[in-house]
């Protein structure tokens, strides 16, 4: 199954989505988004994963020897960053939400709407 | 309505999954041209940092200043959160051992952390593992030390000029190349020895750069919600 | 194109990252899950590593150990205190 | 002058580091001018480089890597002049912001500061990019300042509703630009618009190229508010400081179109140039729908900001079916319409920061007749809405124009009458406010209006003569873009340039250079049927506005039917806007699959 990593990241970016719109709870939630972006790095890598290669690093090996591409790889570091970024800014807010009306629960804080 | 649709997206998604070429055959260019170059252009064994900090070098200073904003949104966010400012009645730590161990911890955390930033060009890490690397160690301080200790690490007006020494030294170093008359964060220093600290030119600075920056963000991130959450409890 | 591409640990590790998300999602309760979301990121530094990706795997390995418990936690801690 | 590319990005967020380094040391005055000089600095800069991109395509490869053999191996910023000229609009607005917020936010001001000039410098890479994942660094960057921006009010339960769903469907959206992302990488081994386009061309296109599509034109829309993405984009707008939503509205929601825009013509023009039909006829229902929906929700508002929030829906419907028409005239249309709206609609945004400062209030009802004690800010109002309209020479006229010219070009003569139609109801909602407000004529009541909680006002004397000005200048400046000489013909000479694929990557990938025109200063010379639009729309405005106001004068055997016909789909529209997360992120899953899968079936 040549095709099985990126189908595992297809699956964690569904089950994810599911979470989020089933979510009773924006902790719940925010980790729910969370799993959803690691399918980008799960697919990210496995699209850059070259049979058989080494990190792309060359200290004690040889230079051109096989190694995987780097790119996605500093593309992964800065999207983890963002995940972290985002999911600090949501909790925020969700802390807030609950010093006001003291619940989590999405549907609870509609205010606005129509 | 939403299982239906997500399953003509998840049906999609493998249409397009599966044809593209298939895992293990990634096909170039880009990374094999970099995998090529990097080490005899920028004499840096380790080509993701290199590409983290010089070949996508512009990437990593936005990626710095997205946590540099988030943080200081979750400070706005946070600001009406009450706080318990007379929180040192708890202070003491019990046992000698915790105190003794967890010292140690800090230490040996701190010289992993400065090896991690240090040494990223030579092996894995580099600014940002090093730098969450270094917050969380100073947390440590929180856990084993008295709360005045954390307190004098941890609060924004210290924080804070790191903080913006950071992201703001990471644009200084990209404007310095550009008053030399060559383009936006061009490594301005020679390439130096290859598997050493000395490789990567004025990359390091940035490196060291985005170190500070994150270290002190996620310093600010876990004291926001520490002192607002933890310290009342106790 | 063969079968031989995924080296075995590969597909293992690939499963269990797959089942793990599977559970971050399904667990209902915060605290259970932020412990669920710890395996899954112990999980995933594993894969990246087979992956040959030891710069994504630290980076996996301090924000999953450090960053997201210690943020959630705290949240959760305040929310049910108060 | 190439060298001038980076500093619209970097000045500002080099602002925003300093004030974050002397944080707790200099007074108010002191950051506020960091933060000025920032962003003026980078309004000046981005004027030169649109003017040079004129004649030209600016280049700069960051840190030097320039490509080699036809591969980009750094990050290039590659500008021509629409996207020089959403820089100067994103630029020039978050210059305005600030000023305007000099009285208007007390708390938190130098945090504010910061975010306000981070926002700024990111639209503006995201307009100047030539790379894909870089696009998405500055989509993210814009991302999380505007999440803590929306949620600014802390204490305010709406405001905090506002942010989380803003936060929660952008980064969906985020998430899917990255898979598309990474399909387009794994296909291409680039991330270099011109060069994926460029590897693209010559083959063959399948379900790689079509959810890839599918995916990353989702993130961008969502951002820009496509129905059935848009959900997001009412909650976050009527909460957050006047300031902040002539940001919004006037540029960020026009971003996602440009992004969308900017990947189909560097990137998928090419795999999809044989289909462009399929393509055009799903963005125009798109554009249409959403136009209509963002007109109709408009008009059934009492909160004045959630009012102009749904009508800048609509009229980023109007500006999808100007890009999905897939021509210069209508492209170079949308440009000067994205210019105009962004003025007039973020002139109205701030005048509604005064009303909440004078009178404490935001909702049309409350406000009854009490905008008589501020006759100038009265006449602002009012002309902003008309200069919404498209009337012949004023304000989005020409933008109109030229989709209607692009329409007719198209053989698709039933768009333009259709987006006079919205254009008119949603205008006619802002009239309608307006006349209520500031004029306090037609009833006090209207059990038509969805209600809203109120607003906290500024919390210190905003100084009110500071505010009409700016609002002020920036309405009179959307006024004019139409009459404004050889305007509509640099719009569409940037039109051109920005669909001319084969060039951009010439001059990308081996730095030839772009054939350039000599451009008239004139006014755009007129056709019969853009004038016989902007009248026909100047009607359904006046009659809509008139109908909103004295429809208790009309006779009760109609009205009844009326509402036994309009009644049930309209508390349809109004149940779906149901302010729950989950439901925002069923739809955007909805609106994925719906869209793949028109285009798994026709793009093939």
């Amino acid at each position: 199954m040549s095709v099985l990593p990126y189908l595992v990241a297809g699956w964690i970016c569904v089950i994810g989505l599911y979470g989020i719109v089933t979510s009773r709870d924006l902790i719940h939630l925010a980790l729910c988004l969370t799993v959803t972006q690691s399918s980008t790095y799960v697919l990210l890598l496995a699209v850059g994963y070259v049979q058989g290669g080494g990190p792309p690093i060359f200290k004690g090996v040889e230079l051109g020897t096989t190694a995987v591409d780097p790119v996605v790889q500093s593309l992964t570091l800065t999207d983890i960053v963002v995940s972290v970024t985002v999911l600090a800014l949501i909790l925020a807010l969700a802390l807030d939400v609950h010093s006001e009306i003291e619940t989590m629960d999405p549907d609870r804080i509609v205010e606005l709407q129509g | 309505m939403f299982l239906p649709s997500v399953a003509l997206l998840a049906a999609l998604l493998t249409w397009s999954l599966v044809a593209i070429p298939h895992f293990g055959h990634y096909r170039g260019p880009y990374g094999f041209v970099l995998n090529r170059v990097v080490l005899p252009e920028r004499h840096m064994t380790n080509v993701v940092t290199a590409t983290v900090f010089d070949y996508r070098g512009f990437d990593t200073m936005g990626e710095e200043f997205i946590l540099f904003i988030a943080v200081t949104g979750v400070v706005l966010l946070l600001r009406e959160q009450d706080r318990d400012e007379s929180s040192d009645s708890e202070d003491e730590i019990g046992s000698d051992a915790v105190r003794v161990g967890g010292s140690l911890a800090v230490g040996v955390c701190l010289l992993v952390a400065l090896w991690l930033i240090a040494f990223g060009f030579v092996t894995p890490g580099g600014g940002f593992q090093g730098g969450v690397a270094l917050a969380s160690s100073l947390v440590l301080v929180f856990l084993v030390a008295s709360h005045k200790a954390w307190s004098g690490i941890a609060s924004e007006e210290v924080l804070d000029p790191f903080e913006g020494v950071g992201a703001g030294g990471y644009v200084v170093v990209g404007l310095a190349a550009l008053i030399g008359g060559m383009a936006f964060l061009t490594n301005l220093l020679g390439p130096g020895t290859p598997g050493t600290l000395y490789s990567g030119g004025s990359a390091p600075f940035v490196n060291w750069a985005a170190g500070t920056e994150v270290a002190a963000a996620f310093l600010i991130l876990f004291m926001e919600f520490i002192e607002a959450y933890v310290v009342p409890l106790a | 194109m063969t079968v031989a591409t995924l080296v075995p640990l590969q597909s293992v590790t690939l499963a269990l990252v797959a089942a793990a998300a599977t559970l971050v999602v399904l667990t209902r309760d915060v605290q259970r899950q932020i412990l669920v979301n710890g395996i899954y990121g112990i999980l995933l530094v594993i894969l990246f590593t087979v992956f040959a990706a030891p710069d994504v795997a630290l980076s996996m390995l301090v924000v999953s150990t450090v960053g997201y418990p210690l943020v959630v936690l705290i949240a959760i801690a305040r929310s049910r205190n108060k | 002058m190439s060298w001038m590319l980076p500093l619209p990005v970097v000045l500002p967020l080099l602002a925003a580091a300093v004030n974050a380094a002397l944080d707790h040391v200099t007074p108010r005055w002191a950051h506020d001018s960091v933060t000025v000089a920032g962003l003026a600095s980078s309004f000046v800069f981005s004027i030169l480089i649109m003017v040079d991109s004129m004649s030209g395509e600016p280049l700069h490869w960051f840190s030097g890597w320039t490509p080699r053999g036809g591969v980009a191996i750094g990050i290039g910023f590659a500008v021509d002049p629409l996207g020089a000229g959403m820089a100067v609009l994103a630029s020039g607005l978050a210059l305005a912001a600030v000023l305007y917020s000099l009285t208007y936010i007390e708390t938190e001001s130098r945090n504010y500061d910061i975010l306000i000039g981070a926002f700024g410098g990111a639209m503006c890479g995201f307009a100047l990019t030539g790379d894909l994942f870089n696009m998405f660094v500055w989509f993210e960057l814009m991302g999380v300042a505007a999440y803590a921006l929306a949620g600014f009010k802390v204490s305010e339960l709406g405001n905090l509703q506002g942010g989380i769903n803003m936060a929660v469907t952008n980064t969906v959206g985020a998430y899917f630009i990255l898979i598309g992302v990474a399909l387009l990488y794994a296909r291409t081994g680039a991330l270099n618009l011109a060069q994926i386009g460029r590897t693209l061309a010559g083959q063959h296109a399948g379900g790689v190229e079509i959810v890839a599509l599918t995916l990353i034109l989702v993130g961008f829309l969502v951002k820009a508010a496509i129905v059935p993405f848009h959900f997001w984009l009412a909650d976050a707008h009527a909460v957050a400081p006047a300031p902040v939503c002539l940001l919004f509205s006037g540029v960020m929601v026009e971003l996602g179109l440009f992004g969308a825009a900017r990947v189909y013509w560097t990137i998928f023009d090419a795999p999809f140039g044989a289909h462009q039909i399929a393509i055009r006829n799903v963005l125009i229902v798109f554009g249409l729908v959403t136009a209509f929906v963002g007109a109709v929700m408009a008009f059934l508002q009492s909160h004045l900001k959630r009012l102009l929030a749904y009508s800048t829906i609509s009229h980023a419907g109007m500006m999808l079916a100007g890009v999905g028409l897939l021509d210069s005239k209508s492209l170079g249309g949308v440009a000067t319409l994205v210019l105009s709206h962004g003025l007039l609609k973020g002139g109205l945004f701030l005048a509604c920061g005064v009303l909440l400062a004078q009178f404490k209030q935001i909702d049309e009802l409350r406000l009854f007749g009490k905008g008589r004690a501020l006759p100038v800010l009265g006449v602002l109002f009012g002309l902003g809405a008309v200069g919404l309209i498209g009337l012949p020479y004023v304000g989005s006229y020409v933008g109109h124009a030229g989709i209607d010219e692009g329409a007719t070009l198209a053989h698709l003569t039933w768009v333009s009458p259709l987006l006079m139609l919205a254009a008119g109801i949603s205008s006619a909602a802002i009239l309608r406010a307006g006349a209520r407000v500031f004029l306090g004529w037609g009833p006090s009541h209207d059990w038509l209006l969805s209600q809203q909680p109120p607003e906290d006002p500024p919390e210190r004397d905003a100084r009110v003569p500071l505010m009409v000005a700016i609002t002020g200048v920036v309405i009179v400046l959307g006024l004019v873009v139409s009459i404004v000489p050889g305007l509509s013909q640099r719009a569409e000479y940037g039109a051109e340039r920005f669909r001319d694929r084969a060039g951009y990557a010439e001059r990308v990938l081996h730095g030839k250079p772009m054939k350039t025109k000599v451009l008239p200063y004139a006014i755009q010379p007129t056709t019969g049927e853009s004038v016989v639009y902007g009248i026909g729309a100047g009607l359904v405005t006046l009659l809509f506005a008139a109908f909103g106001l004295w429809r208790n004068r009309l006779s009760d055997a109609w009205r009844t039917s009326a509402g036994r016909v309009a009644g049930p789909p309209l508390a349809v529209l109004k149940e779906v806007h149901s302010g729950v997360i989950g439901d925002y992120v069923m739809w955007i899953t909805l609106g994925t699959a719906l869209l793949g899968g028109v285009w798994a079936l026709t793009l093939r």
